[in-house]
């Protein structure tokens, strides 16, 4: 497709294990940038992908929030989006079933108002043949209820990982909020709560001006913030919290090359997610797997692991 | 099925004051197009601005596998792709969205344009009147020098008035105006239409007052273009339950399906 | 100089009360971006600045970080100064009376280890003529003894914020941190603790790293998030604290042009600072009161605070 | 006194490959310019990348007041501005800096350049020449498509001897060879030396064991340019207590106040 292929040593082995979640590469699309697979179609074979993480799905089904949800920034877009889904339900009897039979590793990302609906939609997910991960989105910061308040306590984090914890088998992975103090309590309130991973950083809480209508351009007012403009942030808190829990870490934000994908690697990530980018380029999963095991090669490094956390002093 | 390629460069040309037209060879995105599509472009160097630029359809050679785009500058991003030159290339997805229903042959269509909303309608004028549809275009614009599609619409052989703000060619006022005055409502057997909302909406009541049916093309703010991001959200009618996606749902709908 | 110059209506008046700081324009120049003023001679009058908040002063001299110290980003850049500094002493002794001699409406900023330590820099400045006003930097995120610390805990900043008022009649202008999980919380802090006005945003905590060398590329490891990328972040915040407390908002965070200005002043900024901007424009802050008397001519505004805050809802 | 100011673009040719020379008219700035110094270049649109380059003065015009830059592709900003074309505009702030101190005539100066570190090195040439110094100069390159500097070198009428890593002209190998072998010391009056910092820090070692001064011109990460942000710090000498800004104090600095 107007690229070069270069095929790379098929040697090479890129997978990882995170925290029991077994990925064939270290790249993963993010929550709420993939819809549910079947969009990218055709442009991406989605079974090549490390992990897809599905939109982020809620107990009962949410028409999302009021437009505009989107507008772009300076290397960045604001999304309030509002958790827009079918439900945990639909997205078990529709969704999951043609995401299995394409032999895509899917990771469900799920949010709750309260403790008791992340344990129920914990509950309804085990069970499930094709789940491989369980990501606990508690820092969406598009819905008033809840969601921000369960990512900025670490009390609050403890006990809903550890009641989601107890439901299910699956791999438990919070996906931690960038906008806290102390990003390393939360971590090891995650930790001791039962998380077999972390996934960080989610947006940044943000908001945009129209200035000819006097208002904020978003319909939900506040939104969040992704893309390269959150990288030197997200790279921040993962070094913070590399050197302060054992879990291993998905990382991502503003991920657009395999430079990129490096620098989260070496500050401790043990794999990668792509959000935004994916809109810039539906390939981009697929030219980062490649692109690190060209990297691989040149540097005459055999595994991801060997230069995981590299710059960390 | 939509593909992304690296399309080559044959034509960019300022047409008008701040308006381009962009031709380009694209043969995995040309065969499949249809009118009221569009493609979605990586304006940017560097990831600035960072999102692609949803442009329409304005023209397709499905034998050289060309597409040609019609498009304005208003910001950043129309504005870094007006530096593209020929033989360089355009970052393109498509061809996306649901485009226009084809009107069966020997029936009458009206396309209704506004502005630069008249890309998608040239294409589907060379559609229509291919497949043996009788066509006629109007386009209101402020001035004669944004009657940029007189010359494919000509080259066509479709039937076209214009209308002008300031009279400087063809009718002196609304496009709509124009249409309530030269076109007769019982010689039209659909209407498609592309312009500014208002414009729509007050196409959309003529439409429905004389019952006749047709389609609209909307615009929302995009990121994905394929419906994975669920950002280009609007409820058509208040009453309704979900958001449609402008992208993927649209960006044509029928008139009937919308409350402006 | 190369543009056009366009003298706009003489007769509007512009000035701004920031809490007993009073600025003949709208515009400050942010601490750190301007050095003590004498840098720009040439590119721009300092005299027309609404007013310049000198660079970070702390008791003792400090001779800053290792280097490199600075680092772009995309749409931002990254600094680990360290507070370089003369020490408030030789400030108060060289460059306060050149500033005062020149005219220039001068903001001081101050940046201490211990509650005492920003006391007795209050008390040294008390008294100086052509001090208009008093920054407190609590959320200098370069400096690891204290900063960071002062800034996240709202007891803290109430026990600063109180000793320094405490010292001084100058008003007292903390600047808050926004690597906070709650900066409303903050704010009605300093307020209780006597503030005058509030500064925000400082910068974001990041961090950035030289794949090549595997290594952090700030000698400091962390650095200061600035520019265009964090102003959907800055925005967010003075949006909230400007509901949540009464004091007048020095705002700023990325402003690059005079719409920027303006969505600050719309979420509810009484006067706005640029900082990064004026490595780009060393010009800026001109540029900017320029083009902001254009837009109120042009709108029939006849005060900025028509439109201070008309976009929060 | 520094300006900044949009300069007319009159001259912009990639020399060899990834190098370019640009030439500009700038009235406000060209009358100060002194060799050594630099101008802070603005290559983004819409502020990406973000902030300005510092680039030195390859050499000046007075008469003219234009300023020509050497400038090597390496990212981002230098990238862009290789689109600049004449007739357009480039935003530059200068002069900044402190330049090269200047030999009293008659004496002899040795300059020595090390890949587009010769840019600086050719402003000197020019200007120490017309001061009636005796001016040799010499420059290590990769290959001979990088010895971009000659044409105006031969022009000024400066002794020139180049040399090459791959041999493909002049000496093979490095400049510091070059230097020990063809150059007598004692014909040396002051040594200017601008490239990597190795080559800097053995050019450095060979005056010193010859006894004779020079200068260097060294390179940081600019955000301001003028001194303002603290950023283009570094310490000289690790005993040294202050970090000098090299865009104020510098970039060139006596060798003897430097540790490499
Ligand atoms: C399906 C569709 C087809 C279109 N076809 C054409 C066409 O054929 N010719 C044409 O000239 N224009 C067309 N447009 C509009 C075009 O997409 C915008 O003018 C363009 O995105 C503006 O980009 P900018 O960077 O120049 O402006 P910006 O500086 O980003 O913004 C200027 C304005 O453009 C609009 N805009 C910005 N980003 C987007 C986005 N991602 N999606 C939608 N609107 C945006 C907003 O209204 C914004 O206020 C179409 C839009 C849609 C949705
Ligand atoms: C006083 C001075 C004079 C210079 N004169 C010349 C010259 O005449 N010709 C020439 O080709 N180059 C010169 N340079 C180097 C030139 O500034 C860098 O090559 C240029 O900034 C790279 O920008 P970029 O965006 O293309 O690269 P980037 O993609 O930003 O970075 C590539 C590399 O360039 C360097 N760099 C990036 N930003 C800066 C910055 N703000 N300041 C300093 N270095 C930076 C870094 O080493 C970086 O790794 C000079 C540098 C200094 C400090
Ligand atoms: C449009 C959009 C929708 C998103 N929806 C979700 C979601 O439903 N659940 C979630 O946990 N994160 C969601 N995110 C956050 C992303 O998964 C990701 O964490 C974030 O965007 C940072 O990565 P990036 O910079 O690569 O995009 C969304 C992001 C975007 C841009
Ligand atoms: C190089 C640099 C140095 C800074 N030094 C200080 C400082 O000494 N004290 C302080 O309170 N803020 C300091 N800041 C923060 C700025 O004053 C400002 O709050 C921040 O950069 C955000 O604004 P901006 O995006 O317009 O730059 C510094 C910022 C930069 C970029
Ligand atoms: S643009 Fe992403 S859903 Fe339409
Ligand atoms: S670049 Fe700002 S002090 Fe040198």
């Amino acid at each position: 497709m107007g690229k070069e292929i270069f095929m790379p040593d098929e040697e090479l082995d890129l997978s990882v294990n995170l925290g029991g979640i077994i990925m064939k590469n270290p790249v993963a699309v993010a929550s709420g940038t993939f819809g549910y697979g079947g969009e990218y179609e055709g442009f991406i074979d989605i079974a090549d992908i490390g992990a897809v993480i599905v939109k982020g799905t809620t107990l009962e089904p949410r028409c999302g929030n009021l437009p505009p949800r989107i507008f772009e920034t300076p290397s960045g877009m604001l999304n309030a989006i509002g958790l827009e889904n079918p439900g945990v339900g639909i997205f078990l009897q529709e969704y999951l079933p043609r995401l299995r039979d394409q032999g895509v590793t899917v990771i469900a990302n799920i949010a709750g108002n309260t403790i008791e609906e992340y344990a129920r939609m914990a509950a309804m997910l085990e069970g499930n043949r094709g789940i491989a991960g369980m990501e606990m989105n508690i820092s969406c910061p598009n819905v008033k209820e809840g969601g921000l308040q369960f990512g900025v306590d670490p009390d609050m984090v403890y006990k809903v990982v550890k009641a989601v914890k107890e439901e299910t088998s699956i791999p438990v992975m919070p996906k931690l909020s960038p906008n806290v103090s102390d990003i390393t309590a939360i971590a090891q309130a995650a930790e001791a709560g039962g998380a077999a991973a972390l996934s960080m950083i989610n947006t940044l809480m943000g908001m945009a001006v129209d200035v000819e209508r006097r208002k904020p351009v978003l319909g939900n007012i506040f939104g969040g913030l992704s893309g390269p403009a959150i990288k030197p942030v997200a790279l921040r808190m993962i070094y913070q919290v590399y050197k302060a829990v054992k879990l291993p870490i998905l990382g991502g934000g503003g991920i657009m090359n395999y430079i990129d994908a490096l620098e989260f690697i070496m500050v401790g990530a043990s794999a990668v997610s792509v959000g935004t980018g994916n809109f810039v380029n539906p390939c981009l999963a697929r030219d980062l797997v490649w692109d690190l095991k060209k990297y691989c090669i040149a540097n005459n490094i055999k595994s991801i692991e060997e230069i995981r956390g590299a710059a960390v002093q | 099925m939509p593909f992304i390629e690296n399309g080559l460069v044959l034509r960019h040309i300022e047409v008008s004051r701040d308006m381009y037209e962009l031709e380009f060879i694209a043969p995995a995105i040309a065969p499949d197009c249809r009118p009221g599509q569009f493609v979605h472009i990586r304006s940017g160097l560097d990831n600035n601005p960072l999102l692609r630029r949803p442009l329409s359809l304005y023209d397709v050679d499905k034998k050289l596998g060309s597409i040609t785009l019609l498009y304005k500058v208003v910001g950043k991003g129309t504005n870094l792709l007006t530096r593209i030159r020929p033989k360089e290339y355009v970052d393109a997805m498509g061809p996306l969205g649901r485009g226009f229903s084809l009107l069966p042959p020997r029936k009458t269509a009206l396309l209704v344009g506004g502005g630069v909303g008249i890309a998608p309608l040239v294409y589907l004028a060379r559609v229509l009147q291919q497949q043996g549809c009788k066509v006629k275009v109007i386009h209101g614009v402020e001035s004669r020098r944004e009657l940029v599609a007189l010359g494919k619409l000509r080259e066509i052989g479709v039937e076209f008035l214009p209308s002008t703000m300031d009279g400087s060619a063809g009718y002196k006022g609304l496009v709509t105006d124009l249409l309530l005055k030269k076109v007769n409502p019982a010689d039209i057997d659909f209407v498609y239409c592309c312009g500014p909302e208002k414009m729509m909406a007050r196409v959309s009541e003529i439409a429905r007052e004389n019952g006749i049916a047709g389609e609209v093309s909307l615009e929302e703010y995009m990121a994905c273009g394929v419906g994975a991001c669920l950002g280009c959200a609007r409820k058509l009618k208040s009453s309704d339950a979900q958001y449609k996606k402008i992208c993927k749902d649209g960006p044509v709908f029928g008139m009937e399906e919308i409350e402006f």
